[in-house]
């Protein structure tokens, strides 16, 4: 057998879900991501159209630069001319903003729910903070690179940023999407034991499954 | 009429609610935007939205009847809209009415609410219960004036035939429902604030509180087909309320009208009050809504 | 408020007394006699009300300071009881009894500082920190920067600015009147 | 004849009221006779005819006259069954006394109130 | 032929000379004690055959060869022969079963006893006045001595307290005697006028008659009886409280005639209020004996106002009422009392030992049952007559006190058996019995079961056919050592042997509810073969309920109706009693059918007569029937269907009930009260009533409808909820028979058919997850749709078809319902209803969520499939529920007939299409549509949706926690919390806490009256004599 076809053994094979006990091991699905591949060309695009014209973006401020979301709402900024609309759930979210910086518990719920997210998905990491620290890249407890992490998309950078580069952070992200480039979904089952192992490194009481379904 | 006919005008009417309904949501938003000063989305965004959440890749399911749940409610959505007849007098908007009469489509109403409840319960999540309970608990509610208006109508004219009920209302403007009996027309228009969730009796979502409630692990497909169905349900219950109070509509620009403009009522409303809390809106719907559609049973019974 | 210290130095060693404002006072007394005195100051004197308790590290010292700040609503008053302790024993008899809110305070300082008080209910389990198995990180001789660089990672090329320069430059140049900021005197 | 069953009467309300009254269980039984006692005189009193004698046929009484020389026999009869009846009575509930008494070492019926309701 | 004098003289000889044969041996006084007790049964009972069937006169018996009034006579009749047969009787029995305290007392015991049984002979059938003095003291003194055989304080104390009682009650009847002879210059009972007495003699009788009836124990001068019964030795107190009584009683029925008829009126009223008080009493009675005691005075009570009301009454009624009441006494007294010497427990709270004995259980429970008049034992029939005649002679107060008097009794009774059955034995300790003491109990049992035959087949020409269901019982009581499949198999067969029977009996609507009944009672039988090992006791009940519903329908005449009635009724109450913890439930059901069954029994008896050669539920449409009996009626239905203010015993009993047992009784019994009561508005139809009282019966079921289903809302115990799911169902029946309409007739005969498929569809399913599970809390369970496929199934076609949402027959129903509703002109309660159809979706949600959806928990992991026995019959109701919807002509259609036979029809039936004055319904059209529009969307999702993941349960969105267990991710407790709030005071069971009032003040009312009862002997004497005077009083006045 060659190796490669070994590895894709492997990606189909279940995972170990080790932080979990066992009788939690039941409860909780044990399937790998899988890579899914675009369809036809045109129907793609066309369907990246309109993923890029509605995106939905998840309503978590996981850091400071949640306050920062609040403005684009407002009548200044109406970012829903733009087809974009907080949403509540990850389930049915497509755009997860990382408000700033992301200490070591928050990491935890980060991971969680960009797992629950249903693909295509995108990251807009916001502030400086996210991309090497920042002014915490001394931190005990704040952790320095979030593409480590999870697969980001754009980062929109300032400490903190004015809801107008967020705004033109997100239509980046639509032009992005509309080349077909934002594919961080694929990306992160691609490499997903690599994004795993750096989750678990820093994670240490690693109480859930290894991939949130 | 042989039966394939049929089917191929209830799909042209299907259709053509389901957009209308839809468009109706996204003018509401644009008008909504332009209140507030603001641009507001484009009035294709909720068509947008469904071709995206249809477009992702992967759906999750949590078993089979969540996988059916959101069939059984864009069923509901669809079944209600097929027993009414839409516009008076045209055979391809009458639908299957003649299936069943008022009391079937009141009933069917909940057939879907019932298929959503069970989806969403095998979702497991237990924001989706809460979601539920505090929907049907309302609903109990709001029923209340509805049922007696209904009654009222009923008794006004001897039937629960929807369309021998909008034939009686044409003629004059003053024939209407709006006219003849206002006061069950008021009670109806109450439960359907209640009906439509809009605030301030939104309890139900509550975006921030239980987000967005019972749908809260639909995602994909699944919420695709909610989408669609809101459409859809949304012009049922419309055409629904232009038929009974409205004097219903000989064309499709009337009903058009009409039930954009019973739905800016509910709009208006929604934008002015803030939301209730459950037990707060329950109560209310007992109070007024139930004493004035009692009012309207002994107008028409007694006086 | 004289008068209250001076009747408190009667009944106690208080060794020492800061008077900061008029409404805020400092004193330092004897590990031993902690619980009598703040007893006593809650009992008798008014200080009903429990603002916060922190802890300072005082590492050249070896000595860790308690700090529970007191306030009386009557006298419209703070008051500060510190007490030291010794770093190599960072044990502190807990004071929940007297007020109770005190157990999530001292939760805190066990995680934060490593100083334990035995009887405080969940004392031993995690505050702010999940699943944190190094040196309590608010003691000084932990060092953070080297912690985070071997923990997370870093990326290349940072380049750190003084912001007053890199402001002034990047925005203000041509400004006719450059404002002046508040800390250039 | 009046006066006996006069008396007669008297002595039954006597007997019951101290059977009412006291607190002694053999007082009782007592009262209990004295009642008895009264029942007996008011049935010899009720056979009882003026003038006439004793229904017992002998020198004195004339077999054919008896019908109009002697008081009426029944009551008579009656009433020496009734005194063995009385007798017997009396006689059971002293052995109960005893019994009791062997028991409690008490002779007043508040004692003996165990069972009620 | 011997002459029963020589009972007499042979009983004073031997007693003589049994101390002399003593001293030979124990053995051949025993010997000689027993023959000559034989001898004295032997003759009588030859006399009383004599007397019955050879027809001889009655022989008066001459002493000292005079002939009356000179001397004393005896007479031996039929009347005495009867009395002395049962005396007799008893007395030998319970001399067998002293038999072991006699051989080791002392002889004088036996003496004694002989002395006793020879009084109380003399006692019967003495004609002489002076002599039932004698005769009584000897009784009396021989009791008085026996009561000692066993030397305790407490029975010696109660003896004397007795000997002080009887001394002075003796005395005044000693007073009265002379008086009388005074008066009339007599003393045999056959000569003397009072008559010709003046206002003195009157006195004289007074005192006499007074003496006797005290000696009856009427309330309140009876507190020395109490105590004698409870301090006393069981065999001893046998006699006393039968034999002793029974000859008292004779001897007060032979100087009746010369009671003055206000005098006895009088005696009569007191007799009855004995009764009432006494069995309030009893209600507050922790003591086995004395509580029979209560029993016992309440008994002499209730057979002194039958006699004395019976007085004018033909001689066939009086036989049966007295001689009924009488015989059931003194067997079932006897018998219990010997049962509370076995058992030797002093509280009957502890009377759980009761348990290691089944023999003596049932026993135990064959008598309580003869002693709580049900049927078929003798106190029913006579109940039925005594209160028929009391309505025909207008004394509705007396036939309700004795009805109130009864369902007291009932309730301590059936307490106490619900106490000897339920109630775990703490101590393990076992009975300890021999065959001299069980035999004599298992006897009288044996003559109590013999006589009802008697009965059905000599007074009332009964079709033996009524009898089945306790055949029934019997016969799977017997083959109870085979296994509880094959007792299964033979049940059904049964029942299908029955329904052929049955089948070209009925049409129409007794056909409907024969399905309904039968066929029904047969599907859901099937789930009971999952019941394993033996399974005793449980088919017999069974069959005897459905058996007994089944006769209902063919029942000619009120007395069969209601003899099937109680059958059903005791059946159910025994099958309710199997529930583990179904003691108080059951309890309570059983007091609320019984008072539904007096009702109804006083409704009949108030109606006028039927012609008896057709079926009562055909006859009882042809007549009018008054008002009173209507509301009578009404009521009693109600109670058995549990509507609104009688509801109380539905959720506990339907809850504590066996799983498959509840499916049975919400799925058929639950339409036995709508039978009646359809029965009734079809009469009312044709013959209208005064009032319009069905108007308010129709609110009574609207209401129960929205209470019945907001109390749903806020159960925990699944079986609750759907308990009071199926009252509210029941309420739309009840409301929908009250409109009189044709569409309300055909609504209610709709919806009884649907409820049946549902509920039983839906308790079947509930029964499986039950029997997985092991818990009825709903929030205990969840996520069981994975584990349970078909079971949600199940409960999902039931809830839809429960809620009427369309397509499934529910709908039908509700449009139907509706429609009648609105053309009735029903309008503000066709609101309330709809409001409640809604509330319907809160608890149907809450139980399909909480028990099948949401979070699986830890230990249902590994739970399987419901077992196929409960799968089957599921399978059976899905398909016709199924069917039924899809085709609603095959329903629809011959409800039409049906009722169209009483009323003209509203409807139009075309094709599948019904069109009422309103609106119409295509039944089979929405079916088709609904499956078109479910199918549409199913495919449109299936074309579109990407690669679909399955996950587990706990891949949720938590709020980007995860989720800390299923218990705590579940939302099931208290689920409508906030529902609660918006309903206030109309979600509390207030209509229990009015029920639990009235029990506590009837338990403190009796308290009340028994605090007459100091204990002390002083003070009973004071009863006695102030008891005379005020009843002298009133008789004055």
């Amino acid at each position: 057998m060659e190796k490669k076809d070994i590895n894709e053994v492997e990606k189909q094979m279940n995972l170990a879900n080790d932080g979990l006990s066992d009788k939690e091991k039941t409860l909780f699905s044990d399937a790998r991501p899988q890579v899914v591949p675009p369809v036809h060309k045109i129907f793609e695009n066309f369907r990246n159209w309109a993923r890029a014209q509605s995106l939905w973006m998840l309503a978590f401020g996981t850091g400071c630069g949640a306050i920062e979301l609040r403005p684009l709402m407002t009548s200044r900024y109406d970012m829903s001319r733009y087809g974009i609309a907080p949403r509540p759930s990850p389930r049915q979210s497509s755009v997860f903003i990382i408000g700033g910086y992301a200490s070591l518990k928050t990491i935890k719920r980060i991971v969680r729910s960009y797992e629950q997210m249903q693909g295509p998905k995108f990251v807009i990491a916001l502030g400086s903070c996210t991309i090497n620290g920042g002014m915490y890249y001394d931190s005990y407890y704040t952790i320095n690179r979030i593409d480590h992490y999870i697969p980001v998309d754009i980062y929109v950078t300032g400490c903190m940023p004015r809801p107008e580069s967020l705004l033109a952070g997100f239509n980046k992200l639509k032009e992005r999407i509309r080349a077909g480039r934002a594919d961080g979904m694929n990306k992160y089952a691609e490499n997903f034991d690599w994004y795993k192992k750096n989750q678990k490194r820093i994670i240490k009481d690693w109480n859930m499954p290894d991939y949130n379904w | 009429m042989d039966i394939w006919t049929k089917i191929f005008y209830a799909v042209i009417s299907v259709v053509i609610a389901t957009i209308y309904g839809l468009a109706l949501g996204g003018v509401v938003r644009k008008i909504y935007a332009r209140v507030h000063g603001r641009y507001g989305p484009p009035v294709w965004q909720p068509f947008i939205d469904i071709i995206k959440t249809h477009a992702k890749r992967v759906a999750v399911s949590h078993g089979i009847m969540f996988y059916l749940g959101p069939v059984f409610r864009f069923a509901g959505g669809l079944g209600t809209y097929l027993f009414i007849p839409v516009i008076f007098g045209s055979a391809v908007f009458a639908n299957f009415s003649m299936a069943g009469d008022l009391l079937l489509v009141m009933y069917f109403i909940f057939f879907g609410q019932l298929g959503m409840a069970l989806g969403a319960g095998e979702g497991g999540h237990p924001y989706s219960p809460l979601g539920i309970a505090r929907g049907l608990s309302q609903m109990t509610t709001f029923e209340v004036p509805f049922a007696l208006s209904v009654i009222a109508l009923a008794i006004q004219y001897h039937t629960l035939n929807i369309t021998a009920i909008v034939a009686a209302q044409q003629g004059s403007i003053l024939n209407w429902t709006l006219f003849t009996n206002p006061f069950a027309v008021v009670a109806a228009m109450i439960s359907m604030l209640g009906m439509n969730m809009h605030s301030p009796f939104s309890i139900v979502l509550a975006p921030q509180e239980i987000p967005i409630g019972p749908p809260i692990e639909m995602n994909s497909s699944f919420l695709a087909t909610l989408q669609t169905n809101r459409g859809l349900f949304v012009a049922a219950k419309l055409i629904l309320f232009m038929n009974l109070y409205f004097g219903g509509a000989t064309n499709l620009v009337v009903m058009i009208v009409k039930t954009f403009l019973i739905y800016m009522f509910s709009v208006f409303v929604g934008a002015a009050f803030p939301r209730f809390r459950p037990e707060q809106a329950m109560r209310f719907f007992l109070k007024w809504p139930t004493i004035i559609g009692i009012i309207s049973i002994i107008f028409v019974a007694y006086l | 408020m004289e008068d209250f210290l001076n009747r408190l130095k009667q009944k106690v060693e208080i060794r020492e007394q800061i008077k900061q404002r008029d409404d805020l006072y400092f004193i330092t007394i004897k590990k031993e006699q902690t619980e009598l005195v703040l007893r006593y100051i809650k009992d008798n004197e008014k200080f009903k009300h429990l603002s916060f308790m922190q802890a300072v590290d005082y590492l050249d010292d070896s000595k860790f300071m308690l700090i529970y700040m007191l306030y009386s609503f009557s006298r419209k008053v703070s008051l500060g009881v510190s007490v030291f302790i010794d770093r190599k024993e960072a044990i502190m008899t807990s004071m929940h009894n007297i007020w109770p809110h005190l157990w999530q305070y001292q939760r805190e300082i066990k995680e934060m500082y490593g100083i334990d008080f035995p009887s405080s209910p969940r004392v031993n389990e995690d505050f702010i920190l999940e699943s944190w198995d190094n040196m309590p990180p608010m003691r000084r001789d932990f060092d953070t920067l080297k912690y985070s660089e071997e923990t997370y990672y870093q990326r290349p090329g940072r380049k750190t600015n003084d912001p007053k320069e890199y402001m002034r430059k990047k925005l203000y140049n041509d400004f006719v009147k450059t404002p002046k900021l508040r800390d250039d005197k | 004849m009046i006066f006996s069953l006069i008396l007669g009467f008297i002595l039954l309300i006597l007997g019951i009221s101290m059977m009412l009254t006291r607190n002694n269980l053999i007082k009782i039984v007592i009262g209990f006779s004295i009642m008895d006692t009264g029942i007996h005189l008011i049935i010899v009193s009720i056979g009882y005819i003026r003038n006439r004698t004793a229904p017992i046929i002998d020198a004195a009484v004339n077999i054919k006259d008896a019908t109009s020389q002697v008081v009426d026999p029944i009551p008579s009869a009656l009433v020496l069954t009734a005194i063995v009846i009385g007798l017997a009575v009396t006689a059971v509930m002293l052995s109960f006394i005893v019994e009791m008494y062997k028991k409690t070492k008490s002779l007043s019926i508040d004692d003996y109130q165990e069972l009620k309701w | 032929m011997v002459n029963p004098i020589y009972i007499i003289i042979l009983s004073l000889i031997t007693g003589f000379l049994l101390s002399i044969f003593d001293k030979i041996g124990r053995k051949l006084s025993m010997t000689i004690f027993y023959g000559v007790l034989s001898f004295n049964l032997f003759v009588m009972a030859i006399w009383f055959y004599r007397l019955l069937v050879v027809d001889v006169t009655p022989l008066l018996i001459n002493t000292a060869g005079f002939v009356a009034p000179i001397s004393i006579n005896l007479r031996m009749g039929l009347q005495e022969a009867f009395i002395l047969l049962f005396s007799n009787f008893i007395a030998l029995f319970a001399a067998i079963y002293l038999f072991k305290k006699f051989k080791k007392a002392k002889i004088s015991s036996l003496v004694l006893y002989l002395i006793l049984s020879m009084g109380v002979n003399g006692l019967v059938m003495t004609r002489d006045l002076f002599n039932i003095f004698v005769f009584l003291e000897i009784v009396s003194i021989s009791t008085f001595a026996l009561i000692t055989l066993e030397k305790n304080l407490k029975s010696l104390s109660a003896g004397f307290k007795y000997m002080l009682a009887g001394g002075v009650v003796s005395t005044f009847f000693l007073l009265g005697v002379i008086f009388v002879y005074y008066f009339s210059g007599n003393l045999n009972l056959d000569f003397i006028n009072t008559g010709t007495f003046n206002n003195l003699g009157m006195i004289a009788v007074f005192m006499m008659s007074l003496g006797i009836f005290i000696e009856l124990k009427p309330f309140p001068a009876n507190g020395w009886a109490l105590d004698v019964y409870e301090a006393t030795d069981s065999g001893i107190v046998s006699v006393i409280a039968v034999v002793n009584s029974a000859a008292i009683f004779y001897v007060f029925y032979k100087i009746m005639p010369m009671i003055p008829n206000n005098l006895l009126q009088l005696l009569g009223y007191a007799g009855l209020l004995t009764f009432v008080l006494s069995s309030l009493m009893g209600l507050k009675q922790e003591n086995a004996k004395r509580l029979l005691g209560y029993s016992s005075i309440g008994q002499m009570g209730l057979l002194i106002s039958a006699v004395v009301f019976t007085t004018n009454a033909p001689e066939f009624i009086s036989i049966l009422i007295v001689g009924g009441f009488l015989v059931n006494h003194l067997l079932a007294k006897a018998g219990l009392f010997w049962i509370t010497g076995i058992v030797k427990k002093e509280k009957i709270a502890d009377w759980g030992v009761l348990n290691h004995s089944k023999p003596l259980l049932i026993l135990f429970g064959l008598l309580l049952f003869a002693l709580a008049s049900l049927p078929p034992f003798p106190g029913f029939w006579a109940k039925w007559e005594f209160i028929r005649w009391l309505i025909m002679e207008k004394m509705t107060v007396v036939a309700v006190l004795v009805l109130i008097g009864s369902l007291c009794e009932i309730a301590f009774l059936f307490r106490w058996f619900n106490l000897a059955v339920k109630k775990e034995d703490l101590q393990e300790s076992q009975i300890e019995t021999s065959h001299s003491m069980n035999l004599p109990v298992a006897f009288l049992a044996g003559v109590l079961a013999v006589i009802p035959v008697i009965i059905m087949k000599y007074f009332y020409q009964i079709d033996l056919i009524h009898l089945a269901p306790v055949i029934a019982l019997i016969v799977i009581f017997i083959i109870e050592i085979i296994p509880s499949k094959i007792k299964g198999i033979l049940s059904l067969i049964t029942l299908g042997t029955y329904g052929y029977y049955l089948y070209p009996l009925l049409s129409g609507l007794q056909l409907f509810f024969a399905v309904i009944f039968i066929i029904g009672g047969g599907i859901i039988l099937i789930s009971t073969f999952n019941r394993k090992g033996l399974n005793q006791n449980f088919y017999g009940l069974l069959l005897m309920m459905i058996l007994s519903l089944g006769n209902l329908l063919i029942a000619k005449g009120y007395l069969e109706f209601f003899l099937n009635w109680e059958f059903m009724t005791i059946s159910s109450y025994l099958l309710f009693l199997r529930g583990k913890n179904a003691r108080n439930s059951s309890f309570v059901y059983l007091i609320f059918s019984i008072a539904g069954a007096y009702l109804l029994m006083l409704g009949f008896a108030f109606a006028p007569a039927v012609s008896s050669d057709m079926v009562l539920l055909k006859s009882i449409t042809q007549i009018q029937l008054p008002l009173v009996s209507i509301i009578l009626m009404s009521l009693g239905f109600l109670i058995k269907s549990g509507s609104l203010g009688v509801h109380i015993w539905v959720p506990d009993a339907y809850a504590e009930a066996e799983d498959d047992v509840t499916a049975l009784i919400a799925g058929i019994l639950s339409k036995v009260g709508i039978l009646g009561f359809f029965v009734l508005a079809v009469s009312a139809i044709s013959h209208k009533p005064d009032i319009d009282i069905f108007y308010w019966i129709g609110w009574i079921g609207v209401l129960s409808t929205i209470i019945g289903a907001f109390l749903a809302v806020f159960q925990e115990d699944m079986k609750r909820l759907l308990a009071y799911s199926s009252m509210s169902q029941i309420g739309y029946i009840v409301a929908s028979v009250a409109m009189l309409s044709h569409l309300g007739l055909v609504t209610a005969l709709y919806l009884s058919f649907n409820h049946l498929l549902f509920k039983g569809l839906i308790f079947l399913a509930i029964a499986g997850v039950i029997y997985r599970t092991k818990t009825r809390n709903m929030y205990e369970m969840g996520g069981l749709i994975k584990k349970m496929p078909i079971s949600y199934i199940s409960v999902l076609i039931g809830i839809i078809a429960v809620s009427g949402v369309p397509p499934l027959s529910g709908f039908g129903s509700k449009w139907l319902l509706y429609s009648a509703f609105i053309e009735k002109g029903w309008y503000l309660q066709s609101g309330v209803l709809f409001f409640a159809s809604a509330v319907s979706f809160l608890y149907l949600y809450r139980l399909i969520h909480s028990v099948f959806l949401g979070q699986l928990k830890y230990e249902h992991q590994n739970v399987k499939e419901a077992p196929i026995w409960f799968i089957l019959p599921q399978l059976i109701f899905i398909i016709a529920l199924m069917t039924i919807s899809t085709f609603p002509n095959l329903i629809i259609q011959p409800l039409n007939a049906i009722v169209g036979n009483y009323i003209d029809s509203s409807i139009v039936i075309d094709g599948y299409k019904v069109t009422s004055s309103l609106g119409y319904w295509n039944g089979n059209q929405v079916m088709m549509v609904t499956m078109g529009v479910f199918m549409v969307p199913l495919l449109l999702l299936l074309l579109l949706i990407g690669k679909t993941q399955k996950v587990k349960q706990f891949n949720i969105v938590f709020a980007a926690e995860r989720p800390e267990s299923p218990q705590t991710t579940h939302v099931a407790h208290n689920m409508y919390a906030h529902y609660k709030k918006v309903l206030g005071g109309w979600g509390k069971p207030r209509i229990l806490s009015f029920w639990n009032g009235v029990a506590e003040w009837t338990h403190s009312l009796g308290n009340l009256f028994r605090q007459f009862y100091t204990g002390n002997g002083q003070t009973y004497i004071l009863h006695i004599i102030l008891y005379m005077v005020v009843l002298y009083i009133i008789l004055g006045v």
